[in-house]
This record gives structure tokens, C-alpha cells and sequence, in this order.
């Protein structure tokens, strides 16, 4: 709240969790104020870091308003990023 | 062309085959995936498949196409079940039609090996104690 | 374990897809052939299939068999038309359950290629002038 | 008719002919005596002779009672012949 300025610059993006990543954060959909241009690997750092039961994982991908990101993808406002466990369809 | 959907409704092969009948084609190939019994040696009461659905059929056209690219397909059904289900449940048809056998095979199972690849489809098994996520840790 | 038939009535997918339906197998696998509306060019008006009914089922029941000595497969539905059939009437079905769905794929491929093999079931193909059997002659 | 005592030993099978055997045969189920202990190659044989047509398909197999015969298979009385012309279905 102090630095009003900072947080003016800060973005909204929207986070879905499946499967076993929505039992790890407890929560299926949220929003999250991140900083501007952010990458995809950065927000997975933030994840995995604040979630240490992600590294449990075989895997965990992210995607970005339903398509897989790719490696340096860079975020935009209201973005929606899903966490991908290994998938297990069929 | 293409037939796709998710559903949490109990899923249909006539339906499939019907989409996929064409008159120049004469060979339909079909994968139905059901609900087993067991996993692993423990007995299953039910499974639970979680969808993200937008992209789940995103996916799934994007392996129809591949699928079209790769062998000539006339048209290709791709049903997915969500929710609870029991032994016996369907949880995946695919279907296709091609003008010869060979291909249909091979169509149909990159279909299925390419489903459990990427779409986002998850499947929660729940035992007498305890439940696990599907491929979820090693 | 097997369901043979040979019938000059209408084939029903769903009856074989009830027959293999196994709680122990997640797999079913489905080939269906259907009559197409032209063979090498030509327009088919219809196809008029003969069989040696009683040795046309002893040779299904053998390749049921031996795909069931090389995969491990739960039940086999193998039905097959006779008479008078139009376009996209079914010709042939093979179901098939097993455990897992890449042996499903082989085994069933194996069905329908051996039948094409063996089994004495004859396809008279009409055009619009004159007919043929199909495969007599080079 | 002179020979009558040879007849006697003749013995009687039944033949069957399915698709284009049946065209060439002009007839689908008939009996033929034939001298004991025919082979089924001798049998074959005896068609090709008298049915050039036979000649021009791409094969022509004979089944003993419903099994394809083995070379050499030797015929019996009330045998089932069948003519089996190349299969084509499915």
C-alpha cells in the first residue's frame, strides 16, 4: 500500500489448478497480481518455490489461456494460466 | 470432419459410428476405453476424470489434424467422459473411418497414445482407502 | 469367449461392443468393414456376399484362437453379413477386449487380415454393367 | 454299365462349389463317384481338366468336410468336396 505506484504497474492474471495441482494450492481458480512482464518460467519458479510438493511431481506444466507455454513466454494482464499435472486422460 | 466432445454424460458408440460413416470410406476403426476393476493390484470402486475442457478439445482437435495430416481420414470422432465413473463406464471413444484398414489402425491408436499425451484430462482412482491421481507422482 | 456368427440379416455393432464388454479389460477394440460405392474406379450398385457357412465359422473360430494364443484377450465378437448389401451396410465386425489397448490393436488387425486370409466368405460386386467376383482373377 | 463290379468299388462324395466355382460348374451342390481311394489332388486335378476356367483364377483350394485338405488327403465315401475359389471376405 505504500508503494501505490509500484503496485499500479503490478498486472492481474488468472490461475486454474487441476488434479492433484488444485489439492497442492487448495484452490481450483484464482486471481494473482503479478509484476509486468513476467515469464512463464518465473511464475513457475514462484510456484514450485512456495509449493514444495510440486517437485513430488512427474511433471508440471504450464499453460496459457489453453495452449502449453513455451519457454520465455512472457505474460500479459487477465492472461489465464493453467497448472498441468501429467495428464492422465483415456 | 471432426466430432469432438467432453461430456459428463454417459458416452455413446453408436453415436460415434454414425458420425463416422461415409460412403467412400469403408473401414471404421474404434478404441473404447472403460473403467476397470483394478489398478495396480487394488481394487477400484470408481474413478474420477477432471477435464480442463476448453483446452481438452483444443488438444484433441489438434490431434485429429495431426492424425488427418498423417493417414487419409474421412471423419474422426473423439468423445471424452468427465465426472464419476463406475466399472464398465466408457471413458474415451474414438472412432474414424478411412478408406482402408491399415490406416484406420494406425490412425486410432496415435489417437489414443496422443491423448494420454497431452490433453488435459485427469483421472482421479478411488480405492477402498485412499485415492491417488493418475501418473501423478512416480 | 467368442461370439461367431455369420447372418444375412443387418450386423449390430452394439451387440459385439456388449459381448466384449469385460470388467477385468480396459480396452475394446472395434473393426467395422462396410460396402463402399466404388471399387477400382467403378460404381457399385451393391455387394452379395456367399459363405461356406459351417467352415466359414470353424475358420473364424481358429483365428479367434490363435489371436487369443498371442494376445490376451478377454472375449471376441467376429460377426460377418451374407447376402445382398448396399452402400455402407456393415460387412464385417471385430470386437475384441483385452487388458491394454496396444495389444487390442494388433490382435484385431490380425482378425481382419487373416479373415481376408481364409476364411471362405465370398464378394460379388455389381456395377452398373455387369459384375465380378472379387479377387478370382488376376 | 458293363463294368459293373468296378462301380461297385466306386464311391460317392459330394461336391459343393461356392462364388465363381459355382459360375464355372454351373451348379452348386451335386454328387460325383469317383474310384476309391482318390486323392484329393487326383480330384483337383479331374476339374482343371475338365473346367479350363479354372485354370484362369488366381487360385482354387478343395476343403474335405469343412478343413482345407492337406496334399495327398485321401477321399472316403459321403466325403464333402468344396471348391473354394479365392476368398474375398470382410
Amino acid at each position: 500500500m505504500f508503494r501505490k505506484s509500484d503496485n499500479n504497474d503490478n498486472m492481474k492474471i488468472n490461475i486454474l489448478a487441476f488434479g492433484v495441482a488444485k489439492d497442492i494450492l487448495g484452490s481450483a481458480n484464482f486471481e494473482m497480481e503479478v509484476k509486468p512482464k513476467l515469464t512463464i518460467d518465473e511464475l513457475k519458479a514462484q510456484f514450485l518455490a512456495k509449493n514444495p510438493d510440486f517437485s513430488k511431481l512427474n511433471s508440471i506444466l504450464l499453460a496459457i489461456n489453453s495452449e502449453y507455454s513455451i519457454p520465455g513466454q512472457v505474460l500479459k494482464e487477465n492472461d489465464e494460466v493453467a497448472l498441468i499435472p501429467p495428464v492422465s486422460g483415456g | 470432419m471432426f466430432d469432438l466432445k467432453i461430456s459428463d454424460q454417459p458416452l455413446n458408440p453408436q453415436d460415434c459410428l454414425d458420425f463416422v460413416n461415409h460412403e467412400s470410406t469403408g473401414a471404421s476403426t474404434v478404441f473404447i476405453g472403460r473403467v476397470r476393476n483394478q489398478s495396480k493390484g487394488k481394487k477400484v470402486l470408481r474413478l474420477e476424470f477432471e477435464a480442463y475442457e476448453k483446452m481438452a478439445l483444443k488438444e484433441m482437435e489438434k490431434i485429429a489434424e495431426k492424425a488427418k495430416e498423417k493417414w487419409p481420414i474421412a471423419k474422426l470422432a473423439f468423445h471424452h467422459r468427465t465426472g464419476i465413473t463406475l466399472l464398465g463406464d466408457i471413458a474415451v471413444i474414438i472412432a474414424l473411418s478411412t478408406p482402408h484398414r491399415k490406416e484406420g489402425f494406425r490412425a486410432c491408436e496415435y489417437c489414443i497414445d496422443a491423448l494420454k499425451e497431452t490433453v488435459p484430462i485427469w483421472k482421479k482412482e478411488i480405492f477402498e482407502n485412499g485415492e491417488e491421481w493418475v501418473s501423478a507422482t512416480p
